[in-house]
């Protein structure tokens, strides 16, 4: 019982696992944002799935019909969706810079030459 | 879902790129299929469209593929495991998929639903809410996208104008005649269905989110094809840039004018003597501000990778 | 009907999906996302019709606008990382084309 | 009349989704890229058409769906041979090679 009606969750939580491990155990940072958005997207769903009412329609009026889905999920996520590819967007300028300053964009190539500049300059006092 | 792991599993960057690309296309439809119109079109507009292209644009400036050294798998795993656990025991006591009586269904919604067409007349509910019932949220959020916009200006900036480099090797497509010719057919139309989207949101899916999405497709459109110095010729940046602090403005004063009319901020009935006509006034100049903030933002955003890319092409030269 | 049609389609999206994922050159994976994008604007319609709701199509047209760019932008930075190798004498040939 | 209309719909329909399945199949079996974007491309093309028009048909006396439809129809014969021609091209130059039957 629980399995049918409870399946949307699993998706979703399935879904955020996967980004969250991509973010996790992934050193690329572009592959961490690309986890990021996956986890973003499991977010959406899980949203409108909760606005999702059965046998209703799109929340757009109509003589038609009388059950709507809940309009509030598909506002929030809309300007949330937008909001994300801004986000995206600047941390994609992030990663190109960090790629101009340390020509690497793996996570473990960079700490590894902040620890060497720490260690130079520990050694210069 | 599969399609997650596998952007998980592929170590070519610009094939995971691609997979995004498809997974976005999947959960339009999963959006499609959840009555989530709108959601769905701004799905459709940034995931398969915009996004893929900036992607691939830093992956051009930092490299295709990813050193398969992982770090902390083990650990990664655990974390993600216990955490998903968790997550699934809490579910049991979440309400039933689509059942109407849940505290979702029964608070704001259904008063959006029954007075929205009295108190605005706008048969798209979503639009509604979004630009009246919610407008201080929608300007935040835009403010936020102007934010963003600034940001990456700010990062990446435009060290354009001082070289002027006739044609590089960032040519655009010369050789490709059919594609030029076709996307010089399409992008009218596609900049005049951004226009349908813009001013029919109060009637069926859209509004200013998405026609600016649109908008701007077709201006990167024009820019991949005809390359960048063609495209600063017909939109000039610094326009551009004005144009999406202009958008903000839009918005905000609006807000200021039913301030300053004795209503709340952004209560649109102030705008005209009837408050349903005002309401209308009032949806469709906020659209309208939004619509222009997200175009201009987008293509700035565009502008400012492709002008890292030209620069990079022409320090390989 | 409408769910037979939708089946269909949903079929063949998942060949394109697959090919994309075992893709051994870059270009099939591309092949792959295209043909997707295609599927998924009919299956749209199609999903729309099932409703009983139309007004969804305007979805289905997003999409077949936004393909061809995502197509287009993933050509034209292949080509900044991939430079095509060509001659001259068959560039003359091929860009009349 | 109601009826003819239904039946139109029901044959493009069907085998507007035959070619599409036939599509996706010829894509995931060919031996290479080339053919694998001939299978895909043409099929492509007409099995789309065919399940426009006939959802076409299914409209209940709506203009604007028809209308709306229409642009979907000319859109994708737009873009997507013209998406195929650049692909092939772009591949072709990459150094792709068709494949031929070893003898």
């Amino acid at each position: 019982m629980i399995l049918s009606s409870h399946f949307n969750y699993w998706i979703v939580i399935v879904l955020m696992m996967i980004g969250f491990f991509i973010v996790i155990s992934h050193g690329n940072l572009v592959k961490k944002l690309m986890g990021l958005s996956i986890f973003q997207t499991s977010v959406f769903i899980l949203y409108i799935s909760m606005g999702k009412v059965a046998g209703g329609t799109a929340p757009i009026l109509d003589e038609a019909y009388s059950v709507y889905s809940n309009p509030l999920p598909h506002v929030l996520i809309l300007t949330a969706i937008v909001v994300g590819i801004a986000t995206t967007a600047l941390g994609l300028a992030l990663v190109v810079r960090i790629n101009e300053a340390y020509g690497s964009i793996e996570e473990g190539d960079i700490e590894m030459q902040d620890c060497d500049k720490l260690d130079k300059e520990n050694a210069n006092k | 879902m599969a399609t997650a792991i596998a952007i998980a599993r592929v170590k070519d960057l610009f094939a995971s790129v691609m997979l995004t690309g498809i997974y976005s296309l999947l959960s339009a439809v999963f959006f499609v299929l959840m009555d989530a119109v709108d959601v769905a079109f701004t799905e459709a507009s940034v995931g398969a469209g915009i996004s893929t292209i900036l992607m691939l644009s830093t992956l051009t400036l930092t490299g295709q593929y990813e050193d398969p050294t992982r770090h902390k798998t083990r650990t990664a795993l655990v974390v993600v495991l216990v955490t998903g656990a968790l997550l699934i025991f809490g579910t049991a006591d979440m309400p039933r998929f689509g059942d109407p009586q849940t505290p979702v269904q029964t608070h704001v919604g259904p008063h959006y639903l029954e007075k929205s067409y009295e108190e605005i007349h706008v048969p798209n509910v979503v639009t509604s809410v979004l630009a009246s019932y919610r407008g201080f949220d929608t300007f935040g959020e835009t403010v936020v996208i102007f934010a963003a916009g600034i940001g990456v200006l700010s990062l990446l900036g435009f060290s354009g104008r001082k070289e002027k480099t006739t044609i590089s090797v960032s040519a655009p497509m010369y050789q490709h005649r059919i594609l030029r010719v076709v996307g010089k057919v399409l992008i009218p139309p596609i900049l005049l269905f951004a226009l349908y989207v813009q001013f029919h949101g109060d009637f069926g899916p859209g509004g200013g989110f998405q026609a600016g999405v649109i908008f701007a497709a077709a201006i990167i459109l024009y820019t991949m094809l005809f390359g960048r110095q063609a495209a600063e010729e017909v939109i000039k940046l610094s326009w551009v840039r004005l144009l999406a602090a202009v958008g903000v403005m839009l918005y905000g004063s609006v807000g200021l004018i039913s301030f300053l009319n004795g209503k709340n901020f952004l209560d649109y009935s102030a705008l005209a003597a009837d408050a349903v006509s005002g309401q209308h006034y009032g949806i469709l100049l906020v659209e309208l501000g939004v619509g222009i903030t997200v175009t201009a933002v987008m293509i700035l955003v565009f502008f400012s990778f492709a002008g890292r890319v030209d620069k990079k092409a022409e320090e390989n030269e | 009907m409408f769910i037979a049609a939708a089946a269909a389609l949903l079929i063949s999206m998942l060949f394109a999906l697959s090919r994309a994922f075992l893709g051994p050159s870059i270009y099939d994976r591309i092949l792959s996302v295209n043909m997707f994008g295609t599927k998924t604007v009919l299956l749209i319609a199609v999903l729309g019709f099932m409703m009983g709701r139309p007004e969804f199509l305007d979805i289905a047209i997003v999409y077949a606008l936004i393909n061809f760019i995502s197509i287009i932008g993933i050509l034209r930075f292949f080509e900044y990382t991939h430079p095509p190798v060509v001659n001259s004498s068959e560039q003359n040939g091929e860009s009349d084309s | 009349m109601n009826f003819m209309l239904d039946a139109i719909s029901w044959f493009l329909l069907a085998s507007g989704c035959f070619l599409c399945i036939t599509g996706g199949l010829g894509l995931f079996r060919f031996p290479d890229f080339f053919t694998r974007m001939h299978a895909a491309s043409i099929t492509d093309s007409l099995g789309s058409g065919l399940i426009i028009v006939g959802l076409a048909f299914q409209t209940p006396g709506d203009w604007l769906v028809v209308a709306k439809l229409g642009f979907i129809l000319v859109f994708i014969f737009f873009t997507s041979p013209t998406a195929s021609h650049a692909l092939a091209k772009a591949a072709l130059h990459a150094g792709q090679k068709p494949w031929q039957k070893q003898t």
